[in-house]
């Protein structure tokens, strides 16, 4: 099982070069932390900036300057800022190759659902909608089962749903796995020492195993 | 140059009526209008409803106008961390109507550029799309939404000058300069006003043709609401 | 029979406090002379300028400062500069208050005809279209008769229109006149030495009379 | 930063092809991408739709482009004063749409921020209208209309940086950073090109984002269509 920097690492791997990309909260935040310095990319935090640079030293921290999960920033050369209908005609406009967010749960079809739980309080969406609706890529970072240990890989999403047909990729705690664009989770690779039937066990949609399941390799 | 300054916060928003649909810039606790919302807080009015990104926090922002029970209804993409808000809500007090982020900034827009209504994927297949009108382009579907205006619009910028050209700083722009233009009128609260002449004409972000009133706001706490460092 | 001069110098009585005020290309531009000293208006350039300042002096001419005529201009204290989608965003947002506009035709009930004449070369509407379609108040400035001696105030334009329903107001040559929301050009000044009877015969829309008509005064 | 550089200006438009969909910035002959013009006056490629609000005047900028019939189509607001222009359309030669400016760059606006469609009151009961859906909102009239996008777009910059951030001069902005964005490859073209870092973050007109090749231009003659002074 990965821990939830090997997911971050294990996701980092799925950067190209020159990419422009909105990491969303928790994991994917700190895929940042992995992305190999021979590749040029960009962060966008959705609250007008592109260029997302690392945490400030105490003696920097700037209130006007914060990322979309309003924590402290600094920008980096190249930088650049801008107001929230700019910032969103970037993520509609498919200008934002990459997204990576978290979920509760995915479909076998794609779908999300990450932003609301009926009977607790609602927070809202926030960017997720329009990120997930508009993303030529969107890879989703999560454990592979609740809590309560129901799989969140479902055939439907239970829950209200986020955006339909969006997610490309999963990233799990146990395993790698790809939407299939006519439905199914297609296996791609096991985490270290989990076999393909704890994954068959624990992935409630559609399961699509073509061959041999390749091992995780962490550099 | 039209001359758009008033005295302060209190003249600012002196008439601003009960009942009032309103919208407020800042992203978090950043780039919020500080002073406007001390000011409304010595307004004996209530039942408004506050477009903004987010609803503040228990005491700072939007927050204080909730916990003194000044809000009917909040139009928002994220309302956060707030026991009073929460506590309002469940106990039906408190409006709340959620909206994409991007939905909600691109309605802000239109809404100041005269576009009654535009096509947006953001929702289509959730309860947001619930109502609305589905239409499909190029094999993708998007659904209509439609313009927000305000009769005020409150916002805060970092450098303006007397015609109410505005400048803003960092991520503290956010939703700010939409709402200038979708506010009939807009107040804007700058931490340096300059005289005409005292901006360079092509760095302005917001043009004085969407600012009513402005005058230099006092006393930014600028609270931070993650203060995040690196060793 | 009023100069192209008065008619612009007519027109800047209509001029108030505060205003931004979008300029047509012709009499319209010669407005800006007569606007009073005391009062504070800001001109709109739909090529991405508020606060239009004079023509530049010959050593200052700047090929990247022109006006939505290809003129070149100068900037005054306090403006600004932006795209041209910011710039419409201002116009159909109703921000600009005024647009005074020449028009080769104005019908009875407001509409404007000043883009193209079926036959000739069309060189295209500009930002006419969305002026008019946008403004709050719309003035006309032109000549009462075109030069074959047709009157230019009709029932019905006769040529493709710009925008339904939207002069306001008509300063011509002969006369001030009120597009009534009801139909009809309401006379309500004469040119000097010209006479009621003059403005009806060259008038072929509904012309209503209201009264005694006075003669324009000049400062 | 992602590097966008690229040599020159034949470099940047080498893959163009024939039947290309293009737009090209700016207003009359002021913010035009004089450098690229040059280099697509050396390929041997046609039939190019080019969306520009002008056409340039018959011996400078798409003028040029006319003259040796790289032009299938104009799709342009006001296409002025050109004689070979209209020859060519009164011969049959060329196609020409015109579109109210605003509604041109709102088209082009939405085709960069993914809004497939939008309404606008520009043009309703006019030639403009015709085919057109017509919807009331609150009372008014507005025409739908859709995005555009471009293959290529072609933009003229005052100063960029190497990640393609762009600072515009003047009127000579205009469509230029809407364009940007609405081309699915976008080439500008800039009198200065400093390194990353040389830009204020605060001050950037087009964001790095939407370029994906840019270059220092040279030699620009930057013809003046109305010299207009005072005494």
């Amino acid at each position: 099982m990965l821990s939830k920097n090997q997911i971050a690492q294990r996701i980092a791997k799925e950067v190209k070069n020159g990419q422009y990309i909105n990491l969303g909260i928790g994991i994917p935040t700190l895929v940042a932390n992995y992305i190999p310095d021979n590749l040029e990319v960009v962060l966008q935090s959705e609250n007008g900036l592109l260029g997302i640079g690392p945490f400030p030293k105490e003696e920097n921290v700037d209130p006007d300057l914060i990322n979309a999960g309003k924590q402290t920033i600094t920008m980096l050369k190249g930088s650049v800022l801008f107001n929230s209908a700019e910032s969103f005609a970037m993520i509609r406009g498919g200008h934002v190759h990459l997204t990576i967010l978290g979920a509760m749960e995915v479909s076998e079809n794609g779908d999300i659902s990450n932003w609301k739980i009926p009977g607790k309080m609602v927070k809202g969406m926030g960017g997720a909608m329009d990120l997930v609706a508009s993303a030529k890529n969107i890879i989703v970072a999560m454990q592979h089962c609740s809590k309560s240990g129901d799989s969140k890989l479902l055939p439907e999403c239970t829950l209200p749903i986020t955006g339909v047909r969006c997610v490309k990729k999963i990233v799990s705690d146990l395993a790698v796995l790809e939407v299939s664009p006519t439905g199914g989770f297609i296996l791609k690779e096991r985490a270290p020492g989990v076999s393909v039937e704890e994954i068959m066990a624990k992935t409630s949609g559609k399961l699509i195993i073509e061959g041999e399941v390749p091992e995780m390799v962490f550099d | 140059m039209i001359n758009k300054t008033v005295k302060d916060a209190l003249e600012a928003v002196a008439d601003i009526p009960t009942g009032a649909f309103l919208m407020m810039g800042g992203f978090g606790l950043s780039g919020i209008p500080e002073n406007c919302i001390s000011a409304l807080l010595q307004r004996d009015i209530k039942d408004l409803t506050i477009v903004s990104n987010n609803a503040g926090v228990d005491d700072f922002g939007i927050g204080l106008l909730l916990k003194k029970r000044m809000v009917k209804k909040m139009i928002s993409s994220y309302v956060g961390e707030n026991a009073e808000f929460e506590r309002q809500l469940l106990q039906g007090e408190l409006e709340v109507e959620l909206i994409p982020q991007g939905t909600l900034a691109e309605r802000v827009r239109a809404g100041g550029a005269g576009i009654p209504a535009f096509f947006t994927p953001a929702g289509v297949g959730t309860e947001v799309a619930e109502g609305k009108e589905i239409r499909e382009f190029d094999g993708k579907h998007y659904l209509m939404e439609t313009a927000l205006k305000a009769d005020f619009s409150i916002i805060k910028a970092w450098k303006g000058d007397t015609a109410g050209n505005l400048i803003f700083k960092g991520t503290a722009r956010n939703f700010n300069p939409i709402m200038a233009a979708a506010g009939k009128i807009c107040i804007a609260e700058v931490e340096e006003l300059v005289e005409v002449g005292g901006l360079d004409p092509n760095q302005i972000h917001t043009p004085g043709i969407y600012v009513q009133r402005i005058f230099q706001g006092k006393d930014y706490e600028k609270r931070i609401e993650q203060r995040t460092v690196s060793n």
